[in-house]
């Protein structure tokens, strides 16, 4: 924007106050006050329209097309969602206003800490943690509170070789240590090597159930006996519990802290990598340590409680409120079975596309996954030298946003692609055929996949000029002799 | 039942059979029988999308509160939006969008991001931003562990003119990470630093204005961190920065506010905008996502996340932070409001909300009883002294249709008379309030005060 | 003073300066000086966007009609809008583009008028749709016109059954075109068509359902114009054509009807949707613009506006319509709503509405002194007799959070006992309303009845 | 969107009514049931929204950019008003509702009628006309009235040869006979000319002031005693009334019958071609024909009532409302002192842009003009064999809209050129080297100017295959052998 800004320009229209003007000098001493005047940018509302209109026609979204960014799940997100966060009742509200002027607030935020526990079959849950990173540090919290109030000074958490990388920064943060476990050639958990790294040192493991690869851990109840059996508690990372809404609970497996991602299951918007959402749930004996202050019912209305022994705030309020309202406006929208048919057609949709690939990407273990599906482009690769990302890329000429690229990591030249259950069959035969011109072209042509992409508002960046030579402000591209 | 699945009971049926089973349930019949749900979710079952609606707007009729005239502040600010941010900032490209992993097909949100950090480096003065943390407190947190790494020490100096929730959560976070608190206390609305330096601390912490409205002394927080080896965090306001001098003018090393002032509705506390910026030597110690400007194989001007080594995704457990999602929508939004707020629309409307706090100060100081905390200099809100429990004061003030302010504990020391006194309450003045919403404060106020 | 310029003082002066004069006003120097306005516009200074918005929402709150529950309809519905439509049809690129004059960067307007068109020659029955006229009542004007310069003939019989605004407006514009106008009665809620034929007739003019909100007898209609030589237009709502027969099954030559129900609000009456559809033989003389497919230079599928040589800007006096502006946002919108309920949807919401309306009619029934005003089918409006004058009773009614309906004369023929009985009110269900809301129907009136 | 579509597929969730499900057949007698499903299109919501939003992304708007479309007043839309007619208590109120329920709806109305009036100088306005041409249409209705409510069965209307498409149209439509008046060489109107058609046959002459070349007429004071001396009546076509906000008014001219295009000088959206609102406002003898009803002052309130001799309803209810309140608020917003800018700043860009392109694109008329210029291309023409067309078409592919061309027909090859006043100097200063680019592209290269545009969605539009072969649905699509 501050290539269309010229000072004397403004868009800014402030209401008429009657209230008689000040001179600031009256009012912020001379060792307080600025001496100069802050340079923002100076733009006609015409202009800053055009401006960032413009920018908007140069961004990919789900509402332009699939999205098939494993892990992260881009469904569609109801646009239904998005009036009720802006009801003015729910959004014109303080966070700081009493509790007898919020009830409607606090009511909403009961009500899903009710259907979140339903859903997982936990006890009770905190809605403060803004995406599911916190919620996985809050977790660890509250893991770390159990064994302390215990007297048990645990130093340990395990986590599978094929986690996200937000679940090592969150054990390093909550003052564990991790101790990776490698998986199976099935793309499953090592039990063996999960048995041999316990002991009564170890707080507690860390799971996503489907795994990252997009596969049920089917020892889980084996696992969860092993590690309930040396004082460890299960947490359960929940980024893809969209593939077992009403099919299976992490509750029901023996995961005694669940966070969920609401802005994956429960289909907030990402908002171009935020706001998010992440709630943590847990078990009985964890409810005390919860974060707080907490909804609570009370009488016949709601009050603010802060349990017994928690952790403390998460989070500088009561969580990401109008995340947690569209993702309540989305559950009763669903309701039982909507859910349970959602968690069906995720996993269908990756089935049906693990199948329909294998001739040209197989996936990286053969059987049946979840809502996603890995598969590798090492044969292509030694074939004709195009890598998972330039596929990736020539997908994006396509119309299509590209798959998760080289995560997991313990899998080659991966490509993670989840279809999501809002992508219909006719879409799904769509990004196969153009993978097949890709892998085709491939063969063919390989150059032309390497310089892919083409139709897209810029062509491949230079990530190294980025990194080498910071240039991370409007200012410092001016230092740099750029503008 | 309603649902968004695009899929016909045909294509249902086709799929499975390519798939080589019978029934949707065969898709999950590898899992263990006995985690297997019986009975579906007990859950009520889905209604329409306009059946939720009404019963969201009817839960949404209960918050009394957002029908009061906003007196309230301490983070949580009741600014105009302008229909035009909200135009814009709500444009799907930008809402339904992920994080900018594919760099040519995601400049929008990039630049707009890189906009963002321009922005927030101006305003705090600092020569690099991020690209958004999930909230002021989250920003704090960050900073107590960039300063712990950066100096390899624990100890953290915060002022208890800090945020009391930010403070907390602080505290939560630290179980985690070991950092040893201890508060300086206020006398007369600012902090008393203790003299000489220290040499345990990672951080000294002070708010600029601070929790209760007042301007701190700046250069004696510099001066201890300096006598210490530690970093001055300074958890700025945005919008007094525009008429106040920067975080960075004071030689701060971090700058960590809350953003939401900039475009996003009070929303109950959130989503809102943690923001933070650094100086240029801290940069490899960054905390999430930062956008850089670099060019594409054409040599066009292109944006793309950058110094990623940082990140958690890479760095894994040696990662600056565990951040991953943000609050991109935010940033975005906070981009387009300064935008729209222009260089003069921004100082008017810092005047024009330190005009209405200096108004309603002096105005509310006729009222009986009732008296300022402090003579210190503040900026857009304030403490007062009601002589009686600022709670039910609140509460009679609601009654007329005015949402007082915020209850507050902890402003003197504790045990300097009477512990943690409950009879102070903060003010807030924005650009909203005309000269008859501060009459009708001060109206409810001596109402309130008299009863 | 709050403008949209982007104009600097200093651009101001700069661009002055490139044209040799010196202030604003030179630019108007050739302006006579007697035409020149001195002093100001004699209207109120400007104030803020946000003190304007603020003064619209007072206005907007004394409309106490927007609060109740609407039993109103007779060509203006209150359906439901879903927030996907609401929030497709106000993307920017719609709303802010002109008439698609260059289709290389308009096909997103032409495909959606495309797809328009499609849906409203589907809901007619007949095979070619323009791209939208201002209204239902400026639709029918223009099929008069067509009709007049097809036949060569100025007679146009039209139904008493047929929308009094909308024959109020054909009256209006025959002051031009000299359409010579005969008004066929009704009896017992249904037209009574004369019997043999007419050498005078251009059109024959027939509601389904009709104002009233009973079926009409349109092989008559039909047959009256075949043994006059004149048109048939059919003045169809496009709602209850999802259950009844299209205006094309009954033959109609010309289908005209008001679109708002799919997808715009209640508005006060408008912009509304013109909807017309014609036989294929009478394409040359549509009014309006009209969407056809063909390629680009590369062989792509593309839409642009075609049968231009009909229009105003090429044509002028011998055009066959003056419209050039028409309500193409709205006709974008009703393709959007349609897209959104479907074929399964527009049946269950038609079934909806008349499932409500029949069940309110025999709830109503009971009430002492209500009587239906005819046997006549009806599908989702129907005329009741109050026995009493329905203007206090709707006062009444309002009372109690219920817009009953709309007041009409003319029901029954002039001279047919008492002349225009005041006690008529015709009565609508959307599928908005629930149960309970009939109920509430019910007592509203039965109190507004026995006061 | 019907190559999405899918049977049984429905996006479409109606609320709950708690209503008993009848049969049709019990309510709609079988000679008038439909006997087969109306077939519409078969989409679920998240397909719906892909395609729209898709389709979007194939517009131009004038939030993306400079739209200089002579004659239209493409200027910015402020998102207030959108804003405006959000509000519930304006979008949802039944029309037909009694005035004691409508009380801010008619208030609005009369407050926009009263600012009309001013801004014209006009004694009384009908808010009913839903655009210009309506406006038109209404207008010569009223002089109709007027001469026949004297007796007098007058025939002609004159009109300039320079003016719009709707004005003959309309005079058609009104029962009148079309004089055209031909345009001296300096764009006005040839008052000799106009003489020689005067005569007591003539109701009135119709004129856009300034002129649809820009031009204001300079002789507005003897051509309203011309005609006003055989007792025509003067009509005012609003289009180009964004020239002369607040510096001169049509009343003031004496003209007698305004109509204003609410979408072009009060920025209200075009929204792709309508909606649009066309009031009509008149001198006091003109009042008592006004169509009704019209919202009047009355007591403390508002109410409505028909004038004495009014020619009747000219629209379904009462007018484009939702297109009115915005109106007003542009109105409200910018005020006398705003307004007068306004129109500054629209003539301020124009004769700068005239200015600037006379060495590539002279003036049609080489002298000032008001809020737009006409260029003409037939030098370049004649020089490189490239038309007005072409260069318009090259100006998509430089990221503008394009002027409106071949309009007024009186100019050969012309560019009708209205930047608007919300274009900044730096946006006209890119639009004038987009042109020089342009002209010396077709000196250089013309076949690649004949070729252009390139990078719009689709390339020239094949027009003649449209009008020879219709396809206007997609099931004439389907008969035509293209799907
Ligand atoms: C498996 C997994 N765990 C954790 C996270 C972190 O969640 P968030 O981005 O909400 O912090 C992600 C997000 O991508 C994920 O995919
Ligand atoms: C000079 C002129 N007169 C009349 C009209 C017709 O106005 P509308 O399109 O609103 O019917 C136009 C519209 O382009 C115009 O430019």
């Amino acid at each position: 924007m501050f290539e269309l800004s010229s000072p004397g320009r403004s868009a800014a229209q402030l209401r008429a106050t009657g209230i008689a003007p000040r001179d600031l000098d009256a009012m912020i001493p001379s060792e307080h006050r600025r001496d100069d005047v802050l340079e923002t940018v100076d733009l006609a509302e015409r202009d800053l329209v055009g401006h960032v209109t413009r920018l908007s026609a140069r961004q990919y979204s789900v509402d332009l097309g699939a999205y098939p960014l494993g892990s992260c799940t881009m469904k569609y997100n109801p646009k239904m969602a998005d009036e009720v966060a802006g009801l003015a009742g729910l959004a014109h509200v303080h966070p700081a206003a009493d509790a007898s002027l919020t009830q409607g607030w606090l009511e909403l935020l009961v009500t899903l800490e009710e259907r979140l526990c339903a859903i997982t079959g936990m006890a009770a849950a905190t809605l403060q943690p803004a995406a599911g990173a916190a919620g996985e540090l809050t977790g660890l919290l509250l893991m770390r509170a159990y064994h302390s109030a215990r007297g048990d000074a645990r130093k340990r958490v395990l986590i599978p070789d094929s986690a996200h990388g937000t679940n090592p920064a969150s054990v390093t943060l909550s003052g564990y240590q991790v101790t990776t476990v490698p998986s199976t050639e099935r793309g499953l958990v090592d039990l063996e090597a999960l048995a041999a790294r316990l002991g009564d040192d170890v707080a507690g493991i860390m799971l996503t159930n489907p795994n990252t690869v997009g596969l049920f851990e089917e020892d889980i109840e084996t696992i969860a006996e092993l590690v309930h059996g040396v004082g460890g508690l299960l947490y359960y990372d929940g980024a893809n519990l969209n593939a077992i809404l009403g099919q299976a609970r992490p509750g029901d497996m023996g995961f005694d802290i669940v966070h969920m991602n609401l802005h994956k299951t429960f289909a907030t918007p990402h908002g171009g990598g935020g706001p998010g959402a992440g709630p943590v749930a847990v078990g009985e004996s964890l409810v005390d340590f919860l974060p707080g202050p907490r909804p609570v019912r009370q009488n016949d209305g709601y009050a603010w409680a802060t349990p017994a022994r928690s952790i403390g705030r998460v989070h500088g309020w009561h969580g990401n409120a109008l995340v947690l309202a569209r993702a309540l406006a989305y559950i009763e929208t669903h309701g039982a079975a909507g859910l349970g048919e959602v968690a069906e057609h995720a996993v269908l949709n990756a089935n049906w596309m693990r199948r329909r690939l294998a001739a040209i990407l197989p996936a990286a273990y053969d059987r049946p996954c979840m809502h996603e599906c890995v598969v590798t482009a090492t044969a292509l690769k030694d074939a004709t030298g195009v890598r998972a990302l330039d596929v990736a890329k020539s997908l994006l000429d396509e119309g299509f946003h590209a798959p998760t690229v080289y995560f997991p990591l313990i899998v080659d030249e991966a490509l993670m692609i989840e279809p999501t259950e809002t992508e219909s069959p006719e879409t799904l035969e769509a990004l196969a055929e153009a993978l097949e011109r890709i892998v085709a072209r491939a063969h063919s042509d390989p150059e032309s996949v390497h310089a892919a992409p083409q139709a897209t508002p810029v062509g491949r960046v230079d990530e190294a000029r980025a990194a080498r030579t910071l240039v991370a402000t409007e200012d410092m591209a001016t230092r740099a002799g750029l503008r | 039942m309603p649902t968004y699945l695009p899929h016909t009971a045909e294509q249902d049926a086709a799929m499975l059979r390519f798939l080589g089973l019978e029934h949707m349930e065969d898709l999950f019949a590898h899992l263990p029988a006995a985690v297997r749900l019986a009975g579906g979710l007990p859950i009520p079952e889905g209604r329409s999308e306009l059946d939720v609606l009404d019963e969201m707007a009817v839960l949404a009729s209960r918050n009394v509160a957002a029908g009061l005239t906003c007196f309230a502040g301490v983070g949580a600010y009741d600014h105009d939006i302008p229909p035009v941010v909200r135009a814009l900032a709500s444009r799907s490209e930008f809402v339904t969008a992920y994080t900018p992993y594919q760099p040519e097909v995601a400049q929008g949100v990039l630049q707009a991001l890189f906009e963002y950090q321009t922005l927030v480096a101006r305003l705090s003065g600092l020569p690099i931003a991020n690209a958004s943390l999930y909230d002021g407190a989250a920003a704090l947190v960050e900073a107590l562990n960039l300063a712990a790494s950066t100096t390899g020490r624990h100890g953290v100096l915060i002022s208890r003119g800090v945020h009391p929730h930010w403070r907390a959560a602080a505290r939560t976070f630290a179980a985690g990470t070991g950092h040893q608190f201890e508060e300086a206390p206020l006398v007369g609305g600012v902090t008393v630093w203790p003299t000489g330096g220290r040499d345990d601390l990672a951080a000294v912490v002070v708010g600029y204005p601070n929790y209760w409205g007042f301007l701190e002394d700046l250069a004696a927080a510099r001066a201890l961190a300096d006598a210490s080896g530690a970093l001055l965090v300074v958890a700025g306001d945005p919008v007094a920065a525009a008429v106040v001098r920067s975080a960075g003018s004071w030689d701060a090393d971090v700058f960590v506010g809350e953003g939401q002032a900039f475009g996003t509705a009070l929303s109950f506390g959130g989503p809102y905008l943690g923001m933070f910026a650094v100086r240029e030597e801290l940069v490899r110690r960054l905390p999430g996502r930062i956008v850089g400007e670099t060019v594409d194989v054409a040599g066009r001007r292109a944006f793309v996340t950058t110094l990623r080594a940082r990140e958690q995704d890479i760095r894994r457990e040696r990662a600056t932070s565990n951040v991953c999602t943000n609050q991109t929508l935010m940033a975005v939004t906070a981009a387009i409001q300064l935008g729209w707020l222009g260089t003069a629309g921004l100082r008017e409307m810092a005047l024009r909300c330190a005009t209405g706090a200096h108004e309603l100060a002096e105005r509310v100081a006729q009222v009986p009883g009732v008296r300022l905390a402090s003579a210190a200099p503040f900026v857009r809100e304030f403490a007062l002294h009601l002589g009686r429990p600022a709670g039910p004061v609140l509460a009679a003030m609601a009654r007329r249709g005015i949402l007082g302010g915020v209850a507050a504990r902890g402003l003197e020391p504790p045990g300097s008379g009477g512990g943690e006194r409950d009879d102070v309450l903060i003010v807030t003045v924005t650009e909203r309030h005309r000269d008859r919403d501060l009459d009708a404060y001060v109206e409810a106020l001596r109402a309130a005060v008299a009863s």
